[in-house]
C-alpha cells in the first residue's frame, strides 16, 4: 500500500506526543506528501492520555477514517485505548516493557475504557494484560513491533555523554523514527523534519537526530519489509504545513489585523501566542516596519471591549476565545453593534456547556453566536469548513466588520484549530476593504460643503460615514443607549424606530451585497434527492463520504453554510426545496437543521449529530448517510467513535 | 490660539439633578482641556453607565459612554491602539470601583497613559440610590431599606496597592482645584487615577455638600463653617517618589498615602496623594517589543496597497511553515 | 360616562408624577373601582419627562387605549408632549402660568417633538407657546382647566406655617386632587390613599391631605359639572393593588425563595429592594421567623453564582435582573444547567441592544433567553402575561428549578414590572415541590441498602437524587467539565453521551409531566381562522383587541405562549395548523414567530411588532388585527404608538 | 474519634505535574481538616479553574469545582444560606487574581466566614503557562514568547486595601507551616485569605522550589542552600488586630504588612501577615437584621405545610397593599 497511510502516534501528555505528530508530518510535508491530523488531548498537562492521528496520502487529504494502519505507543495506555482501532494488516509500535502491565492498574485509564477490555479480553479467555492486547492485535493479523526504548536510549546515551534519564524524552522521536523507518520513508525527510520542529536549538536538533538515526537503524535491522504500507517521497509544490490556529492568525495579518487581545484560553490561546511572536513585520514594501499588539487582558469582557476601543480608533481589531470567554464578553457585543464599531471576534468552539470538555471538539455555540447579547443588533456570523477557508475567512472578517461597521464572529472550532494540513494559500489576493471610513481630509470637504459630521446619520444604505477617534475637524459620541445622529442619548420612540431600522437593515444590506459564493458552497449534483446541510469542521469528513458513496452510484449533495448571519434563506431555499435534507453536525441538537427550518420552513428529514467530542470519521458519515438512503437509518443518528 | 472651556461646551441638555456634584467635574474637566491646550478632535473620553456616565455627552470631544464597568477596557484599546490620542476615562463608583473594580486593578499593573477620574458619591446614583462600594459599613443613606451592610473599598488605598502610578483626590465642589489636579493627571505619563468626592443631593444625605464643607461645625470665632474637606499641599506634602530616593524614603511615602487615605470624618485630604515618576509605561515597554509602535502605531499603519490588496508581507512567516 | 375613565399625570420625574399616579390609583381601588396603570420615565433622575397613565373601570382592566380622558400636567413639556393623545371630550389640567412660555425653550423636549408641534401649530396659524396647545384642545373639544398651583400652594402656605418653596413638591398632590374632583370621587377615599401611601410619615399625611382637601374644593368651586366623566365608588372585594415587581417579589417569598441576589438595575432592583424591606416573615404558623437573605453583588455574575451556591446549600435561590445584567451572569447559567443544581433567573426585559432604552419597555430577549450560553443544556424558560401570572409563575419557577435540578428563566419585561393593577391572588393555593431530594435519613437508608450516593447516579428519568451541601453521611463533587456519576471530570466519550442524553432528557420529561394549562393557554374559538400567537404582557391588549373585534363578529383566536422551552411544539401545532398565524410581539424580528416556525414547520402569515419602547396599546393592536382579517396588512406591521 | 489526613483523600486519579507544588497545599489542607476535627460531609470546598482548581475532586468533602474567576462568590452564597457549613475556597492566581480579582475585592468588604487559597505559581498553569498576574514585570518564563509586560499585583498589600481581616502567606513545600496556617485561617472569624507560594515546575522556570530553597545560595560555612522563604514566627512577629489597640498601634501594624508585602527576592515572609479580630463577620452583621438567621437559616427553613402548600406567611404584607 503507497502513500495510503493513517498513522497514530499516543503516549501520555507532556511525553512529546506533539512533537512526534510533528516530525511525522514534516517530514511526510518535506516528502511532497500530503497530510492531514488531528490532535486529542485531555485538559491536562502531564499524565493523561493524548494522542494524534494522521492520514498521508499522495492527493490532498481533508478527513480522517476511524481505522489506524500504524499505532506508535510510547506507553501502555495508548495501547489499552487504541489497539482495537488499528486494521488487519496494520502495525503496532509498543514498548515490550509494558507487556506485563496489568490494564486493571494503569491508573489514568478510565473504568469505562477498563470494564470493556475486561469484558473482552475475558471472552477470548486471555488475562488482563498488555500482552493480551498484543495478542488480540496479532490474532487479528496486525504486525506487532516491540520497541525497546531503554535499550535504544541505553544506546544512545553511551555514544553521547548525557545520562539515561536525561533521554527519557526522546521516547518520542524514537517512536516517530521507528515509524518512518517502517514505511520506509527516506531518512533524510525525518533530519530536516526535525531541523525544522527543533529549530533555533542547535544541541536537540544533533541530539535528536541522533536518535532518530538508531531507531531508524533498528527497524530496519530488525523488522524491515515485514510492513505492507509504504510512503514514498513525490514531487511536489510548496505548500505549507498549517494548524486551524496558524492559518487563522496569519488570515489576520493579512487582512490588516493590529490590535488582538485575549485572554487564555483552550484552543483560543496558541492563536494570539503565535501572533505575539510573530508581532513585527514588513508593510508597504521594504522599509515600513509594521506591527501588531497582542494584548493580554484582564478577562474577556476587557478583551472584547479593548478590541473595541481599538476598533474605535481606527485599527483593525480582534479577539479570539471559546466558549467560556465567549461567555464572558457578551455585554461587549451589544454595545459593538449599537455603536457599529467594526470588531472581530473569533469563536473556537468547542465541547460544553460550561467549562465541559476543553480540549474536545463540538459545534454546539452556533445558536448562542447568533442571539449571544440581549436585545436585537446586527452581526455577522460566518464560519469556516476548513483550514484554507479559515485564513481567507479571518482577513475577510474585518471587511465585513468595517463595510457593515459591526461585530463579526469567526466560528471555527477544536477539530479546525488542532488539525494540522499541508495547504497553499494565496495571501496576494486578500483584498481590503474599509468601507465608508472618512478622513480628515473628507471631513474638511464635508464642512467645506456646509454639512456637519454626524456619526450615526440616516443614509439610504443605513451606513453612516465613520472617522477614526482623532480625526482632525469632527468629534462624535457613541452610547449604548439608544442615539441620535449625533450619538447622544435619545428615548424619542420616533428616533428609536428609525434607528433600530438603520442598524438592522444592514443586514439586509450584507445580505444583498456578498456574494453567494461567500455565503454558501454547493457540492454535487443539483437534482440529488438527498442533500446534506453543514457547516464548519465536518466539510472535510462529508466531502469525502458523499465522494466514496458517488463512486458507489449514490449521489447526494452538500450544502455548506458559510453565513450564518445574515443567513442567505432564500438561496437555501432554492436548493433544498424538493430534496430530503440530511442535517450533519456536531452538537446534540442539531442547531443549523433549526435553523433552516426557522428561516425557510423547511423541514429536515434526517439528524446526523456526534457529541462525543470527538470530530466525525468520514467512515462514520459514509456510513450513516448510506443508511439515509437505503431508508434503514433513524430520524436522529448519534455518532460515537473515537477514543 | 488659546482654548477656553467653552470650546469643550456641547451644546445638549445636562439632566443631571439641580446641585449634582458631577457639574464641578464637568467644568473642571473643560478647564482642564482648555487649559492644556488640546483642541477637541485629540481628546477621546470614554465613561461608564450611571449618571456619571453621562459626562462625555457634555463635553465637546470625543466622547464613548460604554458599558457598565468598562469604561476602562474600552479607554486602554484606544488609547493602545493610537498612543497619540488623549485619553480620559470616567466612571461613577459603582461603575469603576464595584463592577468594573477588576480592570482598575488591572490597570495599574499596566500603567498606560490614560486618567482615570471617578465620582465617588457613595450611592447607584442612575438606579436610585443603593449603596456602592464606598460607602461606609453601618451608614444608611435615604434610599436603603437597612443600614449598609458592607464595609467601604478605599480607593487610594487600593489604587496604590494596585501600582497606579499617579492617585489624587478631588472634591466636585472646589473645581479650581480639581481643575489643577486634572491638569497634573493628564501631564502624568502613566496612570492617572483621581477620586472625586461627588455630594449626590438626590440620595445621598449623608455625605452631602453641607457634609464636606462643615457646615454642622461652626468656628466658635468666626461662626464660620469649617470645612472638613482640606488641601494636602496646604500641609506642604510631596506626593513625587523620584528615581533617586532611597527605599526608606519610598517607604515612608507609602506609608504616608496610606495615613492620609485611612482620614476621615472631620479631616478628608483632597490633592495629589502619590506620584511615581520612575514606572515606565505601557506604551513605552510595546515599543521595546515592537520597534516602530510609536511612530507607526496600529490605528495608523496603511493596510493596502493601492490597488486595494493587503500592504501585509508575512513571507518570511509562511517561509518557516513551508514544507 | 361613569366608571370608564382614561387618566394621564405628567411632569418632570422627580417631582412626584409616581405618587400623583399611586395616590390617583389608591383612591379609586379604595372605592371600589378596577384599575390598570402604566408608567413610562427617562434613564435619568430628574428634569426629563414622565408620566404615568392609569385606566379605571367597574370591572377589571387589563391594557390600555391610547387616548386620555383626562391629563393632569405639572409643566409645560407634559403638554406639548401629550396633549394631543386628550380625547374630545376630556380635559386637561394646566398651570396657567405656563402659558406664555414657548415650545421651543423647553430645553428637555425632544427635538422631534419640537419639529411636529412647529409644523401643526403653524398649520392652525396659531403661535409657538403653550397657549396655543391649550386653544388646539379646546377647538378640538377638550375641557381645558387652568389649575393656578402657585396660588393654592400660597394659600395652604397661609394655613400652615411652611413656606412657599418648601411645599413646591405638593404640585403632585394638587395635581391628583384637582382630577379627582373633578369625576367627582369622593374626598374621602383620597383621605386613605394618602394616608396609606405615606404611611409612617404623619407629618406628611397630615399635609398632603390638607392640600389635597384645598384643591379638590377650588377644582368643585371652579369647575365642577362640567367634566362629563365620573368615578363612583361600588362594593367590591378586597383586592391588592400591585406592580409587576412586587407581584414576583411576593411571588418568590410565598414560593419559598430564601436567597435573592441582585445588582441594581432597571427595572429589576425594585423587586429586591422590596423584598429586603421585608426580609422578615413568619413561617408554619405563628411562631417560627423565616428570613430570605437579599445579598446585593458587586455584579451580575458574582448574583447568579452566589444564588447557585445557596441553591446547592439546599435554600430556594434566585436573581432579578434586566438584558445587560443577564449578558453579564451568562456564563453562570451553563454551570448550573451543567451541575444540575436548582436557581432562578427572573429576567425583566427592557429596551436593547446594550444600555438601550433603560426605562422603556421591548421583549427582545427571547432568543437570547433560550440560548444564552455557550454549549447545549437543558434550561426552563417562561413567561407571565399579566401581573397575577407573575405572582404564580415566580412561585412554580422554584418547583420547576427543583424538579427539574436545572436553571429556569422567568422572563418579564418592563411594562410587567412598572404597570400597576387591582388583582386577586390567593398564595394558599401555591404548592411546594422539592424534586427528589433525599435528606440525611434517606441517605442513611441508602447506604443500608449497601448502595452509594451519586449525585449524577444515571437514572430511567434523567433526575438524579440531590442532597444538600452538608447532608451528613455523604458528600458529592461538582463540576463545569463533563463529569461522571460521582461529580468528577471525565472526559470518555461514552460517558459524555450518557451524559448530555441524561441532562438534556429532563426537557422531555419536563414537556411531558407539565401540565398543558402551565404551557399554553389558548382564548377564543378553536375554529378562528385567524390565531394570533404572542407571549408575555402584550396578552392584556390582545385579549381586549380580541374582545372587541368578536363584539363586531369578528372571531380571532389567541394563544398565549407561557412556556417557551422546551416549547410544546405538538400542542401548538394542533391549535395551529390550519389557521393563519398572527404573530403579535414587542420586538424587531418577531423572535416567536421564528421559534414556532423553527419547531413546528408553520409559517406565520403575518407580523405585528413593536420596538419604540412603548407597550402595545389594545386600539392599535385591534386595528391591526381587523386589517389582517380584512386582507389589508401589510405582511409586517411596525406599531409607533406611544409618547 | 479523631480523624486522620486518610479520611480527606478521595480515590481517584490526581493528574497534576509530578513535583506541582499543588501536592503539597492538597496535604496541608487535608491535614488542617483533619485537626479541625472536621468530618468531610460539613466541609464544601470551592474552586475556580485551573490545575488548582482540580483540587476539591481530590478531597473526600463535598467538592464544587467552579467557574473560572468565580469561587468566592459560589462559596460566600452556599455559606450565607447555611453558615453552618465549613466553606474553603480555592483558586489559582490568574483565577483569583486575575479574571476574578473584583469578587476578592469585593469579599474583603463583607467579611464572610470563609477561607480563601490562592495558589500563587505565577503562570495560568492548565492554559500552558501564560504569564499570570502575579508574575513580576520583565520576567521572562518558558512559555511566553516575551518578557512579561505587565507588573505584578501585590496579593497581600491587595487583601489589606481590600480589608481583608486574616492575611497569610505559604509555601507549598513547607506542608506542615501551611497546615498550621490553615488552622488558623479556618479558626478565624471571617474572611481570611492565604496566598500560597507554589512552584510551577512545568511552567514557571524562575520561582522553582530551587529558588525557593535557595538552592544557588549555599551557605559558605556549611555549603547548604539558605532557603529565601523565611517564617514570620521566627523574627516573633506578632500579627494580631486587637479591640484594645491604639490608632497608632494599629497604622504601625499595617505599615509593617505592606513592608513585608514587599519583601522579595532573597528574603520572603511567610505566616500570618495580619489578623483583625475586632470586625463583625458578614452572618453577624445579618443576625442583627433578621433575627433568627442564624437559628433557621435559608438553607434549613422547611418551605412547606405537612400538605405540600407554602408555609410562607405573608397576610401581613398583603395586608399593606390591598385596597
Ligand atoms: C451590567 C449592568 N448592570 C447594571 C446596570 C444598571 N446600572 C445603571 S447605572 C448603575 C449605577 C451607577 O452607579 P455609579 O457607577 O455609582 O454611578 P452614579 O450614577 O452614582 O454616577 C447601574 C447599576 C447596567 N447598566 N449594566
Ligand atoms: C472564562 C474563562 N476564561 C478562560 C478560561 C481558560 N482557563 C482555564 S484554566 C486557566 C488558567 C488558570 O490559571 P490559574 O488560575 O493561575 O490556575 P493554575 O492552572 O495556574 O493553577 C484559564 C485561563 C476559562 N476556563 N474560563
Ligand atoms: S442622582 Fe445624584 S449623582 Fe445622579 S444626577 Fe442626581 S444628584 Fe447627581
Ligand atoms: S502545569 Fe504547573 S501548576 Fe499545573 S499541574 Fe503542572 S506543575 Fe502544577
Ligand atoms: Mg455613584
Ligand atoms: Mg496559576
Amino acid at each position: 500500500m503507497l502513500n495510503n497511510f493513517t498513522y497514530m502516534v499516543g503516549g501520555q501528555q507532556g511525553s512529546g506526543v506533539d512533537t512526534s505528530a510533528n516530525i511525522f508530518a514534516k517530514a511526510c510535508g518535506l516528502a511532497g506528501l500530503e497530510i492531514y491530523g488531528k490532535r486529542e488531548y485531555h485538559s491536562n498537562i502531564k499524565g493523561m492520555h493524548s494522542y494524534f492521528q494522521l492520514k498521508v496520502n499522495s492527493q490532498p487529504v481533508r478527513s480522517l477514517t476511524s481505522k489506524v494502519d500504524l499505532l506508535a505507543s510510547f506507553d501502555e495506555e495508548t495501547l489499552a485505548v487504541h489497539y482495537d482501532e488499528v486494521s488487519t494488516g496494520g502495525g503496532v509500535i509498543y514498548d515490550p516493557k509494558t507487556l506485563d502491565k496489568k490494564i486493571t492498574s494503569i491508573p489514568t485509564l478510565d473504568k469505562i475504557v477498563v470494564n470493556r477490555l475486561i469484558k473482552r479480553l475475558e471472552a477470548q479467555g486471555l488475562n488482563l494484560t498488555i500482552e493480551s492486547l498484543i495478542e488480540e492485535c496479532r490474532r487479528r493479523g496486525v504486525h506487532t513491533y516491540p520497541l525497546p526504548y531503554d535499550e535504544i536510549l541505553t544506546e544512545i546515551s553511551k555514544k553521547s555523554e548525557k545520562k539515561f534519564s536525561e533521554l527519557a524524552r526522546m521516547i518520542n522521536v524514537l517512536a516517530v523514527a521507528s515509524s518512518l523507518a517502517l514505511v520506509e520513508l527516506e531518512i533524510t525527510y525525518i533530519e530536516r523534519a526535525i531541523k525544522n520542529v527543533f529549530r533555533g536549538k542547535a544541541k536537540a536538533v544533533e541530539e535528536n537526530i541522533e536518535g532518530a538515526k538508531i531507531a531508524y537503524e533498528y527497524v530496519k535491522n530488525h523488522y524491515s519489509a515485514s510492513f505492507p504500507y509504504k510512503l514514498k517521497s513525490q514531487p511536489n509544490g510548496k505548500r505549507l504545513l498549517l494548524t486551524g490556529n496558524e492559518a487563522i492568525a496569519l488570515g489576520k495579518l493579512v487582512g490588516g489585523c493590529r490590535f488582538q487581545s485575549y485572554y487564555p484560553i483552550t484552543p483560543a490561546a496558541d492563536e494570539s501566542i503565535f501572533l505575539e511572536a510573530r508581532a513585527i513585520f514588513r508593510l508597504n514594501g521594504k522599509d515600513e516596519v509594521g506591527s501588531i499588539v497582542v494584548f493580554q487582558t484582564e478577562d474577556e469582557l476587557a478583551a472584547l471591549t479593548s478590541a473595541t476601543g481599538a476598533g474605535l480608533a481606527g485599527a483593525r481589531a480582534a479577539t479570539s476565545t471559546s466558549g467560556p470567554g465567549f461567555s464572558v464578553m457578551v455585554e461587549g457585543l451589544g454595545w459593538a453593534g449599537m455603536n457599529e464599531v467594526p470588531v472581530v471576534v473569533t469563536l473556537y468552539q468547542r465541547g460544553g456547556p460550561s467549562t465541559g470538555l476543553p480540549t474536545r471538539h463540538e459545534q454546539g455555540d452556533l445558536r448562542y453566536a447568533l442571539h449571544a447579547g440581549h436585545g436585537e443588533f446586527p452581526r455577522i456570523v460566518i464560519a469556516s469548513g476548513d483550514i484554507e477557508e479559515a485564513f481567507y475567512d479571518a482577513a475577510q472578517a474585518f471587511n465585513y466588520a468595517e463595510k457593515y461597521q459591526t461585530v463579526v464572529i469567526h466560528l471555527v472550532d477544536k477539530a479546525l484549530a488542532n488539525s494540522n494540513q499541508t495547504v497553499k494559500l494565496d495571501p496576494s489576493i486578500v483584498r481590503i476593504e474599509r468601507g465608508n471610513l472618512l478622513s480628515e481630509e473628507d471631513i474638511v470637504k464635508v464642512k467645506s460643503a456646509g454639512g456637519e459630521y454626524k456619526r450615526f446619520a440616516y443614509t439610504p444604505s443605513g451606513i453612516s460615514p465613520r472617522v477614526k477617534l482623532g480625526t482632525k475637524g469632527c468629534v462624535f459620541w457613541n452610547s449604548g443607549d439608544e442615539h441620535d445622529e449625533l450619538g447622544h442619548i435619545n428615548e424619542n420612540p420616533e428616533n428609536r424606530v428609525m434607528m433600530m431600522d438603520k442598524r438592522m437593515s444592514k443586514l439586509e444590506l450584507a445580505d444583498s451585497e456578498i456574494p453567494l459564493g461567500e455565503k454558501i458552497k454547493y457540492f454535487g449534483s443539483e437534482d440529488a434527492k438527498f442533500k446534506v446541510v453543514s457547516w464548519g469542521s465536518t466539510k472535510g469528513a462529508i466531502l469525502d463520504a458523499i465522494h466514496h458513496l458517488s463512486e458507489e452510484g449514490i449521489e447526494i449533495g452538500f450544502l455548506q453554510i458559510k453565513m450564518l448571519c445574515p443567513l442567505p434563506s432564500n438561496d437555501i431555499s432554492k436548493i433544498l426545496e424538493d430534496s430530503k435534507v440530511i442535517d450533519v453536525e456536531m452538537n446534540y441538537s442539531g442547531q443549523l437543521g433549526g435553523l433552516i427550518t426557522e428561516k425557510t420552513g423547511i423541514k429536515v428529514s434526517n439528524y446526523i449529530v456526534k457529541y462525543n467530542g470527538r470530530p466525525m470519521f468520514q467512515d462514520e458519515v459514509y456510513q450513516s448517510l448510506k443508511d439515509v438512503v437505503e431508508g434503514t437509518a433513524p430520524k436522529r443518528r448519534v455518532l460515537t467513535l473515537g477514543a | 490660539m488659546a482654548l477656553k472651556l467653552a470650546d469643550f461646551k456641547e451644546q445638549i441638555h445636562n439632566d443631571w439633578c439641580p446641585g449634582c456634584g458631577d457639574f464641578g467635574i464637568l467644568s473642571a474637566l473643560q478647564s482642564a482641556l482648555a487649559e492644556l491646550n488640546l483642541e477637541p478632535h485629540q481628546v477621546a473620553i470614554f465613561s461608564g453607565i450611571g449618571c456619571s456616565g453621562k459626562l462625555p455627552h457634555f463635553v465637546k470631544a470625543y466622547g464613548i459612554h460604554t458599558l457598565h464597568g468598562r469604561p476602562l477596557p474600552y479607554a486602554l484599546g484606544a488609547k493602545l491602539a493610537n498612543p497619540n490620542l488623549e485619553v480620559i476615562a470616567v466612571s461613577g463608583d459603582g461603575d469603576g470601583l464595584g463592577i468594573g473594580v477588576s480592570h482598575f486593578v488591572h490597570a495599574g499593573r499596566r500603567n498606560v497613559d490614560v486618567t482615570y477620574i471617578v465620582h465617588d458619591n457613595g450611592v447607584y446614583g442612575l438606579t436610585k440610590g443603593q449603596a456602592s462600594p464606598t460607602l461606609k459599613l453601618g451608614v444608611k443613606t435615604k434610599a436603603i431599606p437597612e443600614p449598609n451592610i458592607n464595609d467601604a473599598v478605599n480607593p487610594i488605598f487600593l489604587a496604590l496597592a494596585a501600582g497606579v502610578t499617579f492617585i489624587a483626590r478631588g472634591y466636585a465642589y472646589d473645581i479650581k482645584h480639581l481643575k489643577d489636579l486634572l491638569v497634573k493627571a493628564i501631564r502624568h505619563k502613566g496612570f492617572a487615577f483621581i477620586d472625586v468626592l461627588q455630594p449626590c443631593p438626590t440620595y445621598n444625605d449623608v455625605n452631602t455638600k453641607a457634609f464636606y464643607s462643615g457646615e454642622d461645625r461652626l468656628d466658635p470665632l468666626t461662626k464660620k463653617p469649617r470645612p472638613r474637606v482640606y488641601r494636602l499641599e496646604d500641609l506642604g506634602y510631596d506626593p513625587v517618589v523620584r528615581a533617586d530616593m532611597t527605599k526608606e524614603q519610598v517607604m515612608a511615602k507609602i506609608y504616608k498615602v496610606i495615613e492620609l487615605s485611612l482620614e476621615w470624618g472631620d479631616h478628608i485630604p483632597i490633592g495629589v496623594f502619590y506620584q511615581n515618576e520612575t514606572m515606565p509605561t505601557y506604551e513605552q515597554r510595546l515599543e521595546q517589543r515592537l520597534r516602530a509602535y510609536l511612530s507607526n502605531p496600529p490605528a495608523n499603519q496603511r493596510l493596502n496597497t493601492p490597488e486595494g490588496f493587503s500592504a501585509t508581507d508575512i513571507s518570511e512567516i509562511l517561509q518557516e511553515l513551508s514544507v
